[in-house]
């Protein structure tokens, strides 16, 4: 098998006295694509918050690259270079144009040049069809533009992991499918390596390697993607994929 | 509208009414001023309890400051001011005075360890005055000195106090009580200007009430009521160097 | 020098003065809140009517004392208006007045920002259940506003609180007045005395003011989850 | 009405009138940088200095200018510190202008978006660079209409100056109210010289909060 | 055929000078389910809302039960009776329970005894399964509660038709099933007349018996449901059905 990339081992998470998240234990490998899926509630993201250390938690370890994460600020700073992350809802900086707000983090966070952050940052915007936007400020896009810009804008520091957290949740139907094209293309054509959470069952069958299905904080089922949508282990996951259609 | 503000201070409506409303002096030792007990006391409340008797009715008092004596009479906030109130010729314009009851003259206090003691010694110094006073008037018309102007008395002594400026001038009545409670100031200059009379006055046009006030005075100046009120409020804040013909008229 | 302090404090009844000068000016504040708060929602709601003329008059209303200061206004009130309209009310009611007219201009200004600021999509719920305009006021804009409002007015009230302290420059003896008194009358028994009753008065009004503070600010933090 | 009245005392309030601006422009100059500090270290707790500060801004704001200028001007010279009428009104200025530019300025500073703070952790920033990014300039712009609203109420406390001898507008209108009683004449000179000091900035003011509201700021 | 409930006739909506709504015409006859579909913008909303009078329009009619509704803001109040409407945006009063919700507009409006709606309410309640919640603020629910609440709210005014906009669209994908639910008893078992706004493909397939397919403001399809879902007549419809499934 490939290199492996992140590896949690018994995860645990409270907010206050309630349990979220109960021994978690799972590893990604260089290139994989791993599903985050489960009802509402189910701890989804508070877990890929914890592999980026928004969320802090109260007992096991990540290991980045097999090194375990030292949990102070200055260290997950380091680690946050490596991993990108893009949510729900498409925060783009509204004080900045989407060059801006491209150039941002790599030119203040990593210090690289300028001008050579700009012409990668012209060739990924034409990735992803947005080369005339770079001078608009944000308000000016739709839902769909401002959700690949952050995706861009994570891109562009060169990250060894991406998480997407229900990245076309809050976006038009018909603007979703650019976007899940988008990350296929991440994935069968540039081998990022992802963990992906989303409700778009048909997506997440198509580019899944690997599927954690959670349910109040446990995972119930960790299985190759292929098998989970065929044949579920759990009745749990079961109703839960017959519920997503109607 | 003087004759309708005119006729609610008249002398038939005071009696009406059962109260003359006084303006007064509140923080102004020994001439209108509260004690500790919260009671007013003074000169002038003497003078303002006696004419209130006089006319067989309550006292009720408004406490003023110099800046708004007048106004206080204009728009019918009191129907008398008897707030040690300077007799002069742009006053006489705006409210009506009556047989003054006290002698007056602006003084200058400065510390005794760097005493000011003529006019001169003044030039470009700053001094403090109280806004709406004689003293401001007199120095504002003349120039040559810098001003600072307060509210109230409280405010200008605890500026001299702080050493804000080189002097304070004021009436040289007050000015001799306030030296004698604060040994370590002098009255240095103890005339200056012209020689004033301090008067009760009535709105513009109170025909009424300002005669009644006239023979009022009269009585009591030949009752000696000036003295015995000396005597009672003011002889206790003087030092030796004043007597009782440097402030009351007869 | 601490001796003094209980001295001036307690000497003949000194203390008991300033809390009735406190008192003044508490009671002026409520009463005119009181006047103020009634006017100004009725002056706020008639500016979210479509009224183009009115909303303009009630406009210039609000910039009116938005413009001027409030020692001035007091000014005003008490000396300009018995002159100018014969209204001729004793001191205290005369410094409601002006308070009066002074909150609820920015009272109106609070209460059209709240009616104005329940979201639309709460005025059509109503509207699509039939409710009449006088009802969607009535049962939905009206209640969802005075609870948006509610900080800001506990904000207004100490604003109105602290600036009772100018009233003493309209003869009103309210405790800054009366500790002016008892300075002067204790000036040369007791040199410091303006220091601890100026101090004392800077207390009283913070202990006054601050726990409205505290209450508007844990309203506004629960609006915000 | 006398307009002779008015047009001889015009040069006074000329100059009273530069003075308020002057004493309002130090003012509310000085308020913004202690206010947007203040704020900032209370957004980011920083140890000891944020209660410190905390405590600062209750108790200016919980307490009449007034009676801090007082306190100031008359009763500290008692304990041996004397300052000007001049530095202690700006002293009581920006004491108090800071504590509600603080308010302010935490107002817009908690009306940024927690997921635009997540956004920029996840993008690998540190709390300076979150700061100086993402909480400030965001900050600001929401902070705008409260900030206004502060400049037009420290503009307006000038007026209690006169509580302590410095001759700006309101000062100089009592002032010259007690030597002539000309109350009408300089009272109206005195609403039109706030009138002209204020109805451009209020003016102003609306216009920056509407691009504010519509989101076109920073353009 | 049924009584006619609704026809619109030649309406036509500007914001401005944008011309929104392009000469509709359609008619909705008792116990039908119209379907309202399109890309977003295409003016879905905006009709809907005409159709009980939150929007006026520039030129056209309403009729209902055959009368010509005339607009003004009075007779719109009665009509609102028999229209019931509810929105994306689960809009209950949040300053009043769930049972003050429901109560208000049949007792201040038309005038009902309390307690005779209260009991009515009672049984709503328990047909959508809340009827623990009556006293709750509904702040307390959850989104798909209070969506259900919602609708009973309208119910309770005895509409002669209902119009829905996107009831479904912020809700957790596992809560939309419920609602749909609802939607579909109130159709098949109440033959309530509806119209409903909706991205939800399967459930409009399974649901409209008449479908209009809207773009840019013109009707581009008046179709039979069966038919447009089978073989929908245009081009664009047939692109609009695709992008709705990955
Ligand atoms: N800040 C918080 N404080 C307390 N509890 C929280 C907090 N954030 C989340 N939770 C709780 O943690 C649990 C997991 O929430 P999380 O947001 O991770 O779920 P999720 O699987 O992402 O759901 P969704 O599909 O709705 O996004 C939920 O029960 C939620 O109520
Ligand atoms: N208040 C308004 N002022 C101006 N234009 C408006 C307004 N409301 C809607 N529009 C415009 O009218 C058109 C139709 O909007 P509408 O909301 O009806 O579309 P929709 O089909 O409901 O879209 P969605 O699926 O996103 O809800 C859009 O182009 C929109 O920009
Ligand atoms: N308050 C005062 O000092 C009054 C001073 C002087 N007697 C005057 O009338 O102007
Ligand atoms: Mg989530
Ligand atoms: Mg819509």
């Amino acid at each position: 098998m490939t290199e492996e990339i992140l590896r949690v081992e018994n995860l645990n998470k409270f907010y206050g006295d309630r349990h979220i998240l109960h021994d978690i234990n799972f590893t990604l490998h260089q290139g994989e694509v791993l599903t985050l899926l489960g009802p509402s509630g189910s701890g989804k993201s508070t877990l890929i918050r914890c592999l980026n250390g928004l969320e802090d938690f109260s007992s096991g370890a990540v290991y980045f690259k097999g090194e375990k994460i030292n949990l102070t600020d200055k260290n997950w700073q380091e680690i946050r270079q490596k991993i990108g992350m893009v949510f729900q809802s498409y925060d783009l900086f509204p004080n900045l144009t989407v060059m801006e707000n491209i150039l941002l983090a790599p030119t203040k966070v990593q210090k690289r040049a300028k001008d050579q952050v700009a012409q990668d940052a012209e060739g990924l915007l034409k990735d992803v069809g947005l080369e005339k936007y770079a001078d608009s400020y944000t308000r000016e896009l739709s839902g769909g533009q401002k959700q690949r810009i952050a995706i861009v804008r994570a891109l562009i520091m060169h990250p060894e992991v991406m998480l997407f957290d229900e990245v076309t949740a809050s976006l038009d139907p018909e603007m979703v499918r650019g976007i899940l094209q988008i990350m296929t293309k991440l994935s069968k054509e540039h081998h990022m390596t992802m963990i992906i959470v989303t409700h778009e069952m048909g997506f997440a069958e198509q580019i899944a390697d690997q599927v954690l299905f959670l349910e109040d904080g446990h995972i119930l089922e960790n299985t190759p993607g292929k098998t989970f949508f065929a044949q579920p282990k759990t009745e749990r996951a079961r109703d839960f994929l017959e519920s997503m259609d109607f | 509208n003087d004759s309708t503000g005119g006729s609610d201070s008249s002398v038939v409506a005071i009696k009406k009414r059962g109260v003359l409303r006084v303006a007064v002096f509140g923080d102004l030792p020994p001439y209108g001023w509260v004690d500790e007990h919260g009671n007013r006391r003074g000169y002038d409340l003497r003078l303002a309890r006696r004419m209130a008797k006089d006319l067989g009715v309550k006292a009720k008092f408004t406490q003023v400051n110099a800046n708004n004596r007048v106004d206080t009479l204009n728009s019918d906030k009191a129907d008398i001011v008897l707030a040690n109130f300077t007799v002069t010729p742009e006053r006489k314009q705006v409210a009506d005075f009556a047989r003054p009851y006290m002698k007056v003259s602006v003084g200058v206090i400065s510390p005794k360890n760097a005493p000011i003691t003529n006019e001169h010694q003044l030039k470009n110094k700053t001094v403090i005055v109280n806004k709406g006073t004689t003293a401001e008037n007199y120095f504002t018309e003349k120039g040559g000195v810098h001003l600072l102007k307060f509210d109230s008395k409280t405010q200008q002594f605890n500026a001299i106090k702080n050493k804000r400026a080189a002097a304070l001038a004021d009436d040289n009545s007050y000015l001799y009580a306030w030296v004698k409670r604060n040994p370590s100031y002098t009255v240095g200059i103890k005339n200056i200007g012209p020689n004033q009379y301090i008067a009760p006055a009535v709105k513009k046009g109170n025909k009424s009430l300002l005669d009644w006030t006239n023979q009022e005075i009269t009585k009591l100046t030949n009752q000696g009521f000036f003295v015995t009120d000396y005597n009672k409020e003011l002889k206790p804040y003087f030092g030796k160097e004043v007597k009782p013909s440097d402030i009351v008229l007869n | 020098m601490e001796h003094s302090v209980i001295n001036v404090l307690f000497a003949g009844n000194n203390f008991a003065r300033i809390m009735q000068g406190l008192w003044t000016s508490v009671w002026i504040s409520v009463d005119s809140l009181a006047a103020g708060l009634v006017l100004g929602t009725f002056l706020g709601i008639l500016r979210t009517l479509p009224n183009k003329p009115l909303r303009f008059i009630l406009r210039l209303y609000l910039e009116f004392f938005r413009i001027v200061p409030t020692i001035v206004l007091l000014y005003l009130v008490y000396y300009i208006l018995p002159r100018s309209f014969n209204i001729n009310w004793p001191a205290s009611w005369m410094a409601i007045l002006a308070f009066a007219l002074w909150v609820a201009a920015e009272f109106s200004d609070i209460v059209r920002g709240a009616i104005e600021s329940v979201p639309v999509t709460q005025k059509e719920s109503g509207l699509a259940l039939g409710l009449s305009k006088t009802q969607l006021f009535c049962y939905v804009l009206l209640p969802q506003a005075v609870q948006l409002e509610l900080p800001a007015t506990i904000n207004l009230a100490t604003r109105v609180i602290k600036t009772t302290s100018l009233l003493m420059m309209i003869s009103i003896m309210d405790v800054i007045a009366i500790g002016q008194q008892i300075i002067e009358a204790n000036n040369q028994k007791y040199p410091t005395a303006v220091f601890w009753i100026y101090g004392l008065i800077f207390i009283l009004y913070f202990i006054i003011d601050y726990p409205l503070s505290l209450w508007s600010k844990k309203l506004a933090a629960k609006e915000n989850r | 009405m006398n307009w002779q009245v008015i047009s001889h005392s015009l040069p006074i309030f000329a100059q009273a009138f530069k003075l308020t601006l002057w004493l309002s422009f130090v003012g509310i100059l000085g308020s913004l940088i202690v206010g947007a500090l203040s704020s900032l270290i209370q957004y980011f707790k920083v140890p000891i200095l944020s209660q410190l500060f905390t405590a600062y801004v209750e108790l200016a704001r919980n307490t009449p200018l007034l009676i801090q200028l007082f306190f100031l001007y008359y009763a500290f010279p008692v304990i041996g510190l004397k300052m000007s009428a001049t530095t202690c009104g700006i002293i009581g200025l920006i004491f108090l202008g800071g504590a509600y530019m603080a308010e302010g300025f935490t107002g817009g500073f908690s009306g940024v978006n927690q997921t635009q703070i997540d956004n920029g952790k996840a993008l690998g920033m540190n709390n300076l660079q979150l700061a100086r990014y993402v909480v400030f300039p965001q900050g600001f712009a929401l902070s705008m209409p409260a900030l206004a609203a502060n400049v037009i109420f420290l503009i307006k406390e000038t007026s209690i100056f006169s509580v302590i001898a410095i001759p700006e507008l309101t000062n100089t209108a009592l002032d010259l109210i007690g030597m002539y009683y000309r109350s009408n004449e300089y009272l109206f000179v005195l609403v039109v010289a706030y009138a002209i000091i204020l109805i451009p900035i209020i003016l102003l003011l609306n216009l920056l909060e509407r691009r504010v509201r519509y989101g076109t700021f920073g353009d």
